[in-house]
């Protein structure tokens, strides 16, 4: 039992974890075919992995409607909202259009989730706004070529900045392309790195949080 | 069409008819080479050896050919015909000698068909046409390990698709053809089957460079449980603690993120271990702790995470389940729902570790307008400007990794710090020794930093 | 103008302002809309994934071609839902496990290809240029990122950041030069990240506004004037009311 | 409290403001900047001009409502410019609260260009698993789309003949707004699959895909509004991006004269401060 509980998980990210690194290396069709069985599975398990967040949603937001806790009022619009989607979304047949035209489902796409979340995304220019006003400062000699980089880029990336000084365009392209790349270069290598360390971590069962109760 | 049949020659025979850039030696490579496809660790071997004393430029041999003066259009010589190494199989590649009429003007033909025996070449299908100036092998991806001939012969590679079918375990007749204006001229054709491999030995240096770097991330793993192994203090970490001192100050809670990706990611893996630090901390404290999920996988190991944490502070009967808890998995709805949380319950310290898109700014915003220490860690490199703009301390990349080994001091951690370390170091190393040998390549005009260059090459 | 879609532009203008009402303050309006927005988006991924999984990916390939190896996936994602049978939890591990695992696997070799192989080789260049019929020669535009003086500042910026991000070395003599270096173009990029970000930010803006005046048109009843209105008049009114009625709170 | 230090504690809801004005009033009378191209924007041009007709083009729009005004008008140009091609146009999403507005977008654009489902293009619609729909995509398409979005069997439709998997491809581009997005189809499409890749991507992304760009691992990056506008301008069809970048370019000139202003009174206030701590030392 202990066994089923504690290294039976690691095995099996021990094997799968081999396997599929290995399979890179492979070319032959049957470990194409495996790949591609493999990634499919992938997909449908993806799908289980929403519902599991979803059964969580439903209990935290059941439970403070049935308390009655400060705010239920807004779980129950919660509510309503799913609910009223996922009975529009089957009366569609989880269709936003049918030949192009819209179904009660994808009214409620367009009308409602659309322009809430393209807002949501929208508050964000008042929100940089306000942040490079009060705390975009050249505290010191790092934050000035932040600034100073900052506004180049600004002012080279729209017609306006081009037009009243030209040499902008240029240099910003210039420190996009050559400064900025070389950092991101050195992040990105530094990054996969870590990424390969921490998944061979993995595979060998070193690291296994993932699983939880790291210290078993 | 006259000429096509006089002109057959075997393909991996020497041929005295043509003056090519050639010593003869070369051709016993050549047979050798058809070997190869039989005894692939052989012919690794020789292969390393020859090319090591071949890889030297070869332009001056052709400078000092005469080339002969209006001679009949000859067929493309030295035609050789295997199944593509390292595939899937459905692929065959045929290679040949270049001419010194090789240029735009005259085109090359490769000429396929079904079978070992071809009655007349004139009727196997065209399969590819292009210019006599192109294909050549230096100009395909193999490395110096893989390379079936020297850079300067011509090569194409056959695949299944795009009209024409190859199957694997067929035996097929492939051949080349010379055209200049309506004369055609076709070299005898060469057999071979399409094969599936099961090595893909282009990728070799990809296999080495994975095995060399979990090699010395073992070792360093090693190391750091037998010794303590030396990191250099990571000065936003100090603010994690005196964050939570803070909270309990005050009595406020502490809100904790961990970012917008799945527990396989490393940073939500990373922002989970100080997960556990910090949950050891408020229990300790007796501080409350708020962490709001978008992702449920993550959700569970975090509820795990903090109850060891809260069971090892010695304070398990603190612990509650629902500290974890799942907003939604939709970046929006959950930074509207993480913003609420921030404005009514005012939380004394915010954390944010893992990776985050562009939410960023708008929780971080929302953060300093409640007057809470902020403190970020985060590998998502386009959101750092804002998490150092608006955040108390920010561990920037790596440090979030150098942060969680520090805090928690776990061999497993700290070695794992130390062997990227290395890596870095190495890979240091062949950026200074790589830009240097790839000058001197082209001030010598040589081709032996290849040896070395390939080597770091992503070559498939 | 088919109805539906009148009461669609002042419903979405109407949302659109409960959000932004976020900017005056937190108010009932705008977590009404938050969770209206969790709710139907909750909604909407339940029905894609239902729509997708259950019927697309599962049902009809099972039903109609008998891939039955379809239910191991099934049988996995089952595994990760005894997640919320306390005494059978441990066997979601297993899921999890091979979720890692093949990720982990997955990752090891394509990372090396594309993300540290891929990025040395750009790196690694000769710092001189062969320009056919010139030779070999220095180039020294700036503009042209392959240049030869682009490619000495693009290695002196991969290595320093790089060094920047060393943890087992104490940046002390040379070592803080180099990390300085890398510090300096670490901040270059994120304020050149900085001025890109702005710019994404303001054409979201500029998105949801166009499309505010699009409901000025007096084909809708111009919903955006309207309901702008209302918005600021029930804002006030709540300043009001709780100016009367402090929060008991704070 | 001096002057600068009242300045620097200012009520943020007047930057608010300021920069709700800055975007409105130029939307509301435009002025129409010449608007140049840049190379990177050009190089998914070029690609698309090169291609000869009955390529196979797949438009990934790995995006959600709250990037479509970035997103949105470089999807539209891209598939005008495909469709005018004559290209084969396969579209799909790896993000699910995009499905509507790209099946939207795609429906809209093959409209207008008199374009037919299942002939000329196919929406693939959404799958979940993210870099595992691009895997299984490059090793059989109709395994990871059995059907396509309006529940059309994917095998047999004339617009997908000679494509088994990604590596009949000729050209893919994503127009990606974070992951899975234009990284994940490198790491786990192209690199295995060899297609051709072009990116698009919002403003925040951007920057972090230089590396790639130059190292040619995408041929081409449409950055944000602005790359929009550009490709509005090269297939000579202005639209909703050309159209905002007058506003783009008010918010850009507040953006700096805030900044501007906030480090002149902070500058001022620190001094002002360090005044005071010598007079009273």
């Amino acid at each position: 039992m202990i066994f089923l509980r504690r290294q039976g998980p690691l095995l099996v990210t021990l094997i799968t974890g081999l396997v599929f690194a290995a399979q890179y290396y492979v070319p032959h069709p049957a470990s194409e075919q495996m790949l591609t069985s493999v990634t499919k599975w992938l997909q449908i398990i993806g799908g289980f992995a929403l519902v599991l967040g979803v059964s969580s949603l439903f209990h935290v937001h059941a439970a403070k409607i049935r308390r009655k806790e400060a705010g239920w009022g807004y779980s129950f619009v919660l509510y309503v909202g799913m609910l009223g989607t996922i009975a529009l979304g089957f009366w569609s047949n989880g269709k936003e259009a049918i030949d192009g035209t819209m179904t009660a489902f994808g009214w409620i796409y367009n009308y409602m989730m659309v322009p809430l979340q393209g807002t949501m995304f929208a508050i964000l220019a008042f929100f940089i706004a306000s942040a490079a006003y009060r705390s975009f400062r050249a505290r010191s000699r790092e934050a000035a070529v932040l600034l100073i980089a900052a506004v180049i880029v600004m002012m080279g990336r729209v017609p306006l900045g081009e037009y009243l000084i030209p040499i902008s365009g240029d240099l910003s392209q210039w420190i996009l392309n050559v400064l900025n790349a070389s950092v991101r270069r050195a992040i990105l290598i530094g990054v996969s790195l870590g990424t390969v360390a921490l998944s061979i971590k993995i595979i060998f069962g070193m690291e296994r949080s993932y699983l939880g109760g790291g210290k078993e | 069409m006259l000429k096509t049949s006089a002109s057959f020659v075997l393909g991996s025979s020497k041929s005295s008819t043509y003056p090519r850039g050639y010593a003869s030696g070369f051709d016993s490579p050549a047979a050798l080479l058809n070997r190869r496809f039989e005894h692939p660790a052989l012919w690794k071997a020789l292969m390393l050896l020859l090319m090591t004393v071949l890889s030297q430029s070869w332009s001056p041999v052709f400078a000092q050919t005469d080339i002969q003066t209006k001679t009949p259009l000859a067929p493309p010589q030295d035609v050789r015909v295997f199944d593509t190494p390292s595939d899937g199989g459905d692929s065959l590649t045929v290679i040949w000698a270049p001419a010194p009429y090789d240029s735009a003007a005259v085109r090359y033909q490769v000429l396929l068909s079904e079978g070992t025996s071809v009655a007349d070449p004139a009727t196997m299908k065209v399969v590819a046409e292009f210019p006599a100036n192109q294909r050549y092998v230096r100009e395909s991806k193999w490395p110096w390990w893989t390379r079936p001939a020297t850079g300067d012969q011509h090569q194409y590679t056959l695949r299944s698709g795009r009209g024409v079918e190859l199957k694997s375990g067929t035996l097929y007749s492939i051949t080349v053809a010379t055209v200049l204006n309506d004369e055609r001229s076709i070299a005898a054709p060469g057999q071979a089957a399409p094969e599936p491999n099961w090595i893909n030995w282009n990728q070799m240096n990809n296999l080495l460079l994975a095995l060399l770097f979990g090699g010395i991330v073992f070792y360093a793993i090693g190391t750091a449980r037998k010794r303590e192994i030396f990191l250099r203090r990571i000065p936003g970490l100090d603010a994690v603690d005196e964050a939570i001192g803070r909270a309990t100050e005050l009595g406020k809670p502490i809100l904790y993120m961990t970012g917008a990706h799945d527990m396989s990611d490393p940073s939500t893996i990373a922002a989970a271990v100080i997960l556990g630090r910090v949950a050891k901390r408020a229990a300790a404290y007796e501080t409350d702790l708020l962490v709001p999920h978008r992702e449920p996988i993550t959700m569970a190991v975090c509820q795990e995470i903090t109850k060891q944490a809260y069971l090892e502070a010695g304070k398990p009967d603190l612990y509650k389940d629902d500290s974890n808890f799942f907003i939604t998995s939709d970046q929006f709805s959950y930074t509207a729902a993480v913003d609420g949380i921030m404005l009514r319950k005012k939380p004394a310290a915010n954390f944010f570790m893992g990776h985050y898109f562009a939410e960023a700014l708008l929780l971080t915003e929302t953060g300093a307008s409640t007057g809470a220490i902020q403190i970020a860690g985060t590998d998502s490199d386009h959101q750092l400007p804002f998490f150092v703009t608006t955040c108390d301390y920010t561990l920037i990349g790596e440090e979030l990794y150098a942060a969680s080994a520090y805090l928690s001091r776990e061999p497993v951690q700290v070695g794992t710090l130390r062997g990227q370390d290395i890596g870095k170091a190495l890979i240091l190393g062949v950026l200074g020794i790589g830009t240097i040998l790839a000058t001197l390549g082209i001030l010598f005009d040589a081709q032996w930093p290849k040896l070395f260059l390939d080597f770091f090459r992503d070559v498939k | 103008m088919p109805i539906e879609t009148i009461i669609g532009g002042w419903v979405a203008t109407g949302l659109t302002l409960f959000i932004f009402s976020f900017l005056y303050k937190d108010n009932p309006l705008f977590k009404l809309a938050e969770n209206l927005y969790v709710g139907v988006s909750v909604g909407y991924t339940i029905i894609k994934t239902y729509d997708t999984v259950v019927v697309q990916l599962i049902w009809k390939p099972i039903v109609e071609n008998g891939e039955w190896t379809l239910l191991i996936p099934v049988a996995i994602g089952m595994l990760m839902l005894t997640r919320y049978v306390p005494k059978a939890a441990w066997i979601s591990r297993y899921a999890f496990a091979f979720i890692v695992g093949v990720g982990s696997g997955l990752a090891i070799p394509r990372t090396i290809s594309s993300f540290i192989l891929k990025q040395i080789e750009d790196t690694v260049r000769p710092l001189l240029t062969l320009i056919p019929g010139e030779g070999v020669t220095f180039t020294w535009s700036l503009l042209n990122p392959a240049s030869s003086v682009n490619t000495i500042i693009i290695l002196i910026g991969v290595s320093s950041v790089l060094f920047y991000f060393f943890f087992s070395v104490e940046h002390r003599g040379p070592g803080k030069v180099v990390a300085r270096t890398g510090i300096m173009f670490l901040m270059i990029a994120f304020g050149a990240a900085f001025g890109y970000t702005v710019m994404a930010r303001m054409s979201l803006l500029i998105g949801r506004l166009t499309d505010l005046i699009e409901f000025t048109d007096p084909s809708y009843g111009r919903p955006s004037l309207w309901l702008a209105g209302l918005t600021i008049l029930t804002l006030v009114v709540m300043a009001r009311r709780s100016r009367s009625h402090p929060p008991e709170e704070k | 409290m001096t002057f600068a230090e009242r300045m620097l504690k200012i009520d943020r809801r007047i930057i608010f403001l300021v920069i709700g004005l800055c975007t409105l009033i130029p939307l509301l009378y435009p002025v129409g900047l010449p608007i140049k191209i840049s190379p990177e924007v050009r190089g998914v041009y070029d690609h698309i001009e090169s291609l000869p007709e009955g390529s196979v083009f797949l438009l990934s729009l790995d995006f959600d409502p709250a990037s479509k005004p970035e997103l949105m008008p470089q999807s539209i140009s891209l598939l005008r410019h495909a469709f005018r091609k004559k290209l084969r146009v396969i579209a799909l999403t790896l993000w699910v609260s995009g499905t509507g507005m790209a099946d939207q977008v795609v429906t809209q654009v093959a409209r207008e260009m008199g374009k037919e489902s299942g002939k000329d293009y196919v929406f693939l619609g959404w799958s979940p698993g993210g870099t595992a729909v691009i895997i299984n995509m490059g090793q059989d398409l109709y395994g990871a789309f059995p059907a396509d979005y309006n529940g059309k069997p994917t095998k047999g439709l004339s617009v997908l003949q000679g494509v088994a998997s990604l590596r009949d491809v000729n050209y893919a581009v994503s127009l990606g707004a974070g992951n899975p997005g234009v990284e994940a189809w490198y790491v786990f499409g192209k690199d295995k699959y060899k297609f051709e890749l072009g990116g698009g991507c919002t403003g925040v992304m951007a920057p972090g895909l230089y590396p790639l760009l130059r190292s040619g691992q995408i041929n081409g990056l449409i950055g944000g509004l602005r790359g929009a506008a550009e490709y509005e301008i090269l297939i000579d069809q202005k639209g909703k991006a050309v159209a905002g970048m007058d506003a783009q370019s008010a918010t850009h000139l507040a953006i700096i004269v805030l900044v501007v202003l906030c480090n002149l009174f902070y500058f001022a206030s620190r001094n002002i401060a360090r005044r005071q701590s010598q007079s009273g030392a």
